[in-house]
C-alpha cells in the first residue's frame, strides 16, 4: 500500500475477501470509489463486488446496493430469527376468568349479559384476551335491538380444560356437591337464558 | 520492556558499563521492584536465567545499590531489603555450610530465586506474545452494524377448569369477597327492559301506564327506579319503532301510556 | 414457531443460513445453546456451525470460537484495510499487561500470586483496569486462610487476542511442563517465612 505502483494488484479473488470484509466491517455502506480508495492500487473493486454478489446469493446474509453504496443485510426472510421470543406463562386474571366462566355456562351471550352477571362492565380488553387466547368467539348476533354480537366458546376452550362438550361442565348441582358453592341455587344454569339473575320474577 | 534496550553489551569497555550502570540508578523510577531491577541486571549476564550465576548476581545488584548511595539517589525500602537479603545469600553461597543453621541451603535459596526470575521473565515474554496477537478492534473486526436482538416478551395466560369453576362459583354466591368495583346493580338494560316488556305487551289490550311494568324489585329505591323506568320507555319505543305497540302522552309530564298495537 | 413439534426442523442448508444470519448480525459471540434457541425446533446449531466454518474457510470473513460461543471476524491478514473501523483502545501501562499474562497463564490466581510472580504490590487500578476492560473477573475464592478471592479471564479476553479458550494461550503447555506455572509455595500467607521479602528470612 505504501509503493503501490511497484506491486501488481492481488488477484480478483483476493480482493474479493477484502471487500467481503470491508463492508463485513464497515458501519455504513461503502461505495465503489471509497472500497478502491481503501484496497491496494490498481484493484477492481466493482468486479470484486461482482463476484461476492454472487458468491452471497441465496445464503443468509447477502450484498445489497444502498443508493451508490454497497452493505451486507441479513435475508430478509431469516428477519424472525433476529427476534427472541419469551414465552412467560400467567394465571388468567380475575376478569378474565369470570367473564370465560359466565360465556361457558351462558353461551351464546352478549356483553350486556356478561356485564349484568359479573355486576360490573367488562373492559373490551378482557374479551380481546379470551379472544386471542382462542377461548372464546364471536356467536350468533342477538335477535334484539341493536343486534348484539354474542359470545360462544371454542373447541379451543374444550381442549384446554379437558372436556368433550360445553355440557360437560359441571351444573351447580355438581359444583354444590364439590364443595365449591355455599349456598342452594336458583336455578340450574342449564336453563338460563339472560337475564337470569335479577331475583324479580315478572309481575 | 525499554530494560533491555538500556543495556549494553558486557564485551563493551569499562567505561560504557559504568554509563549504563548509572543509566540504570537514574532510571530507577521505571524500574518495577528490585525483582524487575535483578532481571535486568541478569540480562547482562547474557546467559540463559537457568544458568545464570546467582553469586554474580546479587554482588552486581549490591553493587548498584551501593553506587546509587554515593551518587546520594534513595531508594525505595524494598530495594534495600532486597540488597540487605541478597547481602545475606551472599554469605551463604560463600561460607561453608553451618550445620547450626537450619533453613534452606544457600544454593536452595539461589535455586529460588533464580527459578522466580525465570517465572517473570517467561510471564513478561508471554505478555509481549499475547499483546502482538492479532487482537478485535485492532486486527481482526466484528460486524461494523450489529443488528440488536429483538427481545420479544409474550406472555400466555393460562386457566384451570378448577379455576373456573371457582369463578363461576364465586358470581353466583355474591357473599364471597369482591374486589372494590363500580357495581350496577342499580342499573337496568334496555335490553333487559325490553325482553321483559315483549312478551307483556301481547296481552296489553288497553292503554296502560308504563310504570305499572315495572319489576317489583325496583320500584321502592328511587335510583333503581329511576334506572327501570328509562330502560323501560326506551324499551317501549324500541317496540313501538318495531311496530308492536302504540304510545301517548296525553299531558305535559303525564304519564307515558302504552297498548298493544291494532287495538285502535 | 408456536407449535414447533408440528414441523420437521428445515434441512442442514437452510439452518445454515440461519446460523450464517444470526451470527452475522452480532457482534458479540453467541453460544450454541443461544442458537438452537433462536432457530426453530429440531436445528442442530453446531451441525450447521460445522458446515458454515467450511464455507467460510480462507474467505474475508471467518467463523471463530471465543469459548463456547461462535462469531464472525474478518480475516487477520485484512486488518490493514479496515485501519478507519480501528477502536483505539486506551493503551495499557506494563504493570497492566503483566498482570494480565500472569492472570491468563496462572489462572486462577490471587492478588498475592500476582505480586510474588512480580516482585512488587499490585496497585488497585491495575487490576481495576482489567476488570473494567471485561478481560478479566473474579473467580473462586482460594480455599486457603482468609479465602482470598481469585482472579480468571473472560471470554471477552478470549475475543479480544482471538483464542477459542484459555488452553490455547500459546506456549503454554511446555510453559506447564517446565514447573514454570506451578502456584509459588509461597503464596500462600500462613508460609511466609518462605517469601523472599519478608524480613524474617533475613540474618
Amino acid at each position: 500500500m505504501n509503493e503501490p505502483a511497484l506491486f501488481p494488484a492481488p488477484p480478483l479473488t483476493e480482493q474479493e475477501r477484502m471487500v467481503e470484509a470491508i463492508l463485513f466491517a464497515s458501519a455504513a455502506p461503502v461505495t465503489v470509489a471509497e472500497l478502491n480508495a481503501r484496497m491496494p492500487h490498481g484493484c477492481d473493486a466493482a468486479a470484486a463486488l461482482k463476484l461476492l454478489e454472487r458468491r452471497y446469493a441465496g445464503r443468509g446474509v447477502r450484498l445489497v446496493q444502498v443508493g451508490a453504496a454497497w452493505a451486507m443485510r441479513t435475508a430478509p426472510d431469516l428477519g424472525h430469527l433476529m427476534r427472541r421470543e419469551t414465552v412467560e406463562t400467567r394465571r388468567l386474571g380475575r376478569a378474565a376468568i369470570e367473564t370465560l366462566a359466565i360465556v361457558a355456562y351462558h353461551q351464546p351471550v352478549t356483553r350486556a349479559g356478561i356485564e349484568q352477571i359479573r355486576g360490573v362492565s367488562t373492559g373490551r380488553g378482557t374479551l380481546d384476551q379470551l379472544l386471542e387466547l382462542g377461548w372464546i368467539r364471536l356467536g350468533p348476533r342477538r335477535d334484539t335491538p341493536g343486534r348484539p354480537v354474542t359470545f360462544v366458546t371454542t373447541d379451543g376452550f374444550l381442549d384446554h380444560f379437558g372436556l368433550s362438550s360445553p355440557r360437560d361442565l359441571p351444573g351447580l348441582r355438581d359444583l354444590r356437591a364439590a364443595g365449591l358453592l355455599d349456598q342452594p341455587p336458583s336455578e340450574e344454569p342449564s336453563k338460563v337464558q339472560d337475564g337470569l339473575f335479577d331475583g324479580d320474577a315478572m309481575p | 520492556m525499554g530494560a533491555q534496550g538500556r543495556m549494553t553489551p558486557i564485551a563493551e569497555a569499562d567505561a560504557s558499563e559504568r554509563l549504563a550502570a548509572e543509566a540504570l540508578i537514574v532510571d530507577v523510577d521505571g524500574w518495577e521492584g528490585p525483582l524487575d531491577l535483578l532481571l535486568t541486571l541478569a540480562r547482562s549476564q547474557k546467559v540463559d536465567l537457568r544458568q545464570i550465576s546467582v553469586l554474580a548476581l546479587a554482588r552486581q545488584y549490591l553493587d548498584f545499590v551501593e553506587t546509587a548511595r554515593g551518587l546520594r539517589i534513595e531508594l525505595a525500602a524494598d530495594y534495600l531489603v532486597m540488597a540487605a537479603w541478597l547481602a545475606y545469600l551472599k554469605s551463604r553461597l560463600l561460607l561453608p555450610p553451618d550445620p547450626k543453621e537450619d533453613g534452606p541451603s544457600g544454593d536452595a535459596l539461589a535455586a529460588q530465586l533464580a527459578l522466580q526470575l525465570r517465572r517473570l521473565e517467561v510471564m513478561r515474554e508471554a505478555a509481549a506474545r499475547l499483546m502482538a496477537r492479532d487482537r478485535l478492534g485492532r486486527d481482526v473486526f466484528p460486524r461494523g452494524v450489529p443488528q440488536p436482538l429483538e427481545r420479544v416478551r409474550r406472555v400466555r395466560r393460562t386457566a384451570t377448569l378448577l379455576e373456573l369453576l371457582q369463578a363461576y362459583a364465586r358470581l353466583r354466591t355474591k357473599d364471597e369477597f369482591r374486589p372494590l368495583v363500580m357495581d350496577r346493580e342499580a342499573m337496568m338494560s334496555m335490553e333487559e327492559a325490553l325482553d321483559r316488556l315483549r312478551p307483556m305487551t301481547r296481552f296489553a289490550g288497553t292503554w296502560t301506564d308504563l310504570s305499572a311494568y315495572l319489576p317489583q324489585g325496583w320500584i321502592g329505591d328511587p335510583a333503581r327506579r329511576r334506572s327501570a323506568m328509562a330502560s323501560h320507555f326506551a324499551a317501549s319505543l324500541e317496540l313501538a319503532k318495531a311496530g308492536a305497540i302504540s304510545i301517548r302522552q296525553t299531558a305535559v309530564f303525564g304519564p307515558v301510556e302504552i297498548r298493544r298495537r291494532g287495538d285502535e
